[in-house]
């Protein structure tokens, strides 16, 4: 049913955590299932320097969020913003039609983070 | 089957969803493929070699739940069976009402049957549960009206396990002359069954939920109890039911019943006591988990469980990646979305609802199964909530 | 098997009512009872172990008959397909009209559902047929009036072998955007079927009339075509048929069609000549029969011959006690007390429609079985000629 990209990235989620002293925090709840992610971000001269989430979901959100960490850390805030949520799933070589949706949770999540970081930077 | 190279154990806790077909089954089938093939419906050498054959799987059949063999008719499945009997006695008794009596948390297939005949003209009531799943008898009693044709409630919850008081139901039918028609797919097999005793009038039974194959079932049929077929055609079942039998399929189905007599014992004795090892060694070993059903009433293989702070999907991959076979509630991958219609129905707080895992053992599961998912759960379960905004939010608190 | 202490040799050349299962179908079926007996519909190992057979068997149907795997739903059997491509187009199109037109020489299944549809409101014209079993296709077309939303017209005769011509049919539905159904239970296997190029938009197939087992079929419904189901409830087969998969079944269909891409050209040669060798020989042997159906457009496999001054199932029963399994029309017992209702439709004389043999070969007869027939047949219908009244009042006259 997954890829093993997703498997992989669910098994061993990287940058799973909290960071205490975030420069931006984002959250979105999914409408459809009710699962929820929380993003935090540090940024360095608009680049994204580190990036840790938790998530409360299916496989297929648990990878997304992982998967969308790798995608943008170390990548300008402006490049995050142009994340997609098809380019997360493409990255996880594909999601189930079903479970597409999952993915839109990390980058809503994440794109919420980078607006409420340049909403508190203003 | 290996992950990352690693071979693992495979462990099927899934009984509710579908059973392995039985050897002694499977072994009954097998002359009824390339040799007793005919179509026992024809007169000649070829036909009349199976036609017996399905004659003795329906008594078979009609022994396990104890009513007469010509009162079965064979279908293709669970599903077809509750579309048969509720969308067949609502069209065959619609001259004398038109109301419908039903629960919160029946199976898909006939909460949908209802919702059909809905659009049809008919009125439906749907009977709340309580926060363990049971209906409340008096509120059953009190729905009934001049109006009133059909009682549709299930024996044995398949998410939860919890059993409803059949012949309660049954008395409460009878003394207001309702018909009264169960879905006892998953109770067939795993606990005792009599359509006498329960004064069932029509009741479902799916093969492949306790050893038969897929594919076959039976609607048992209340003699003189009219219905309105889904399949017009030939004569086969007594016009009830046309299509060529699945003879092979059906001598499934009567050994799997005649070997259910005599395994509703091990259910009742080494089944159950393995599900309460379970049970009870996941609520000392993980703090904050609920068991969802009746504590009591309730069908011996089924487990069905919440872990508070995070999402039963995932559970249920580590859990697959460990080998071990469970389901959120329903095999469907599309009712995966969001809360199962019986959770909710319970009212359980959604944190619980959205996390619920159902192990349903089988006569294949061993201690050593219930011993391994002890082992590894707590582990699992642990690496979930470190990743879930929610527990460190709760913690922090 | 023996009779009187006799063995005799066992032929069947009853193919329309059932085949035996073939060896490289039942072969492909074993591994999905007791191995790989997961739900598709679940996620874990056991589940996805047997999602991707029940994929490939998709596949496996759509490319015999040319269309797209997810036009593919499974059935249980040829009636099912029959009852929801007639029932559930004619509820899913009521808004748009009530009219449907079929043939008199239908089965059962089909003729059954329109009856079923009148009592709802439905009006139903019936096509008559020729001598020769076959429909005018003016009368068609001059049928089609602004309520009519469907044309169920079968595509090879069970009883006859008779082929409608569906691609012209297909044209004339298409012209006045009717959906047209066919029921090809009979053809598949047997002649090719393109839905492509004969402009079917529902077909129905069952397994067992060639090499897949009893219980499982499948409905072929062009992309965009809605249908109000008859199994409500789980998600399966795009919601338009509920009820776990018949995993081992739908893998042996899959194979079966596989096989029966390359099986045509037998089916083509090898059987017509069979059957034309039964044909010319009884023709040729015996005074006084007559061949119903189509002389030229007739499946490969099937002869449909009356012998004057008898009965049937006399005829039948001498034929099974030589080992010989033929049938007279339909495969149900109670179907054969008086006339057919297909050799009835053709106005064929009553002297010859209560003696009509149906022989369905297959791909296991042999010329020597058709030798033997040829060699026993004579005898059996002079003694019972001998019997008859109308035969000594004939040859007195
Ligand atoms: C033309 C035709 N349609 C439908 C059917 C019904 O198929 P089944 O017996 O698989 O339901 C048959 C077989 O009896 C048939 O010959
Ligand atoms: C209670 C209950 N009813 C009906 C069904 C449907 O049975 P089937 O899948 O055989 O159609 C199921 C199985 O999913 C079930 O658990
Ligand atoms: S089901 Fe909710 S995010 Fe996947
Ligand atoms: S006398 Fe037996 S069927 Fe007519």
């Amino acid at each position: 049913m997954y890829s093993d990209k997703v498997i992989d990235h669910f098994t061993n989620p990287r940058n799973v955590g909290v960071i205490i002293d975030a420069d931006g925090v984002g959250e979105k709840v999914s409408a459809s299932c009710g699962d929820r992610m929380k993003v935090f971000l540090k940024v360095v001269d608009g680049v994204i320097e580190d990036l840790k989430f938790q998530t409360y979901g299916c496989g297929a959100a648990i990878a997304s969020s992982s998967m969308m960490s790798e995608l943008v850390i170390g990548k300008t805030l402006d490049e995050a913003l142009a994340l997609t949520n098809d380019a997360v799933a493409e990255a996880l070589d594909g999601l189930p039609d079903p479970k597409l949706h999952c993915s839109n949770l990390a980058a809503d999540a994440l794109h919420d983070a980078i607006k409420n970081y340049k909403e508190e930077g203003a | 089957m290996s992950f990352g190279g690693k071979e693992v154990k495979r462990i099927y806790m899934d009984n509710n969803a579908t059973t392995a077909v039985r050897s002694e089954v499977l072994e009954a089938m097998l002359p009824f493929y390339k040799e007793q093939f005919g179509n026992p419906s024809s007169i000649h050498w070829a036909g009349q070699a199976v036609s017996g054959a399905v004659d003795s799987a329906r008594g078979q059949v009609a022994q396990l739940i104890n009513c007469q063999p010509e009162e079965i008719i064979f279908t293709s499945c669970g599903s077809e069976g509750n579309a048969l009997a509720i969308k067949g006695s609502a069209e065959f008794l619609r001259s004398k009402g038109n109301h419908i009596i039903t629960t919160a948390v029946e199976h898909p297939a006939v909460l949908n049957s209802c919702k059909y005949l809905e659009k049809q003209g008919f009125e439906v009531t749907v009977l709340a549960v309580d926060s363990e799943g049971m209906i409340d008898l008096a509120e059953l009693e009190a729905a009934i009206c001049e109006q009133t044709i059909l009682i549709s409630a299930m024996w044995g919850n398949n998410e939860t396990g919890t059993l409803f008081p059949v012949a309660e139901i049954g008395a409460i039918a009878r003394k207001h002359k309702v018909r009264f028609h169960t879905d006892a797919v998953q109770a067939v097999g795993r606990v005792p069954v009599d359509v006498q005793a329960a004064g069932v009038d029509m009741l479902t039974i799916s093969g492949h939920k306790f050893g038969a194959p897929k594919g076959v079932g039976a609607l048992y049929v209340r003699k003189g109890m009219g219905l309105t077929p889904l399949f017009h055609g030939g004569h086969q079942e007594r016009n009830r039911r046309a299509g060529t039998h699945n003879v092979p399929g059906i001598v499934g189905l009567g050994v799997a019943c005649e070997l259910a007599i005599t395994d509703l014992a091990e259910q009742d004795g080494r089944i159950r006591a393995l599900r309460d090892r379970l049970e009870q060694g996941i609520l000392s070993r993980i703090p904050e988990v609920q068991v969802n059903g009746h504590r009591l009433q309730r069908l011996p293989n089924t487990l069905n469980i919440s872990f508070a702070y995070i999402e039963g999907e995932a559970i249920l991959l580590f859990l697959d990646m460990k080998g071990v076979a469970a389901s959120s509630g329903s095999a469907c991958m599309s009712d995966s979305f969001g809360q199962s219609h019986v959770i909710g129905a319970m009212g359980v707080d959604p944190m619980m609802a959205n996390s619920n895992i159902r192990f349903g053992l089988g006569l294949d599961n061993t201690e050593e199964d219930v011993d391994f998912i002890l082992e590894i759960l707590p582990e699992i379960i642990q690496k979930l909530r470190d990743m879930s905004p929610f527990y460190s939010e709760r913690a922090a608190s």
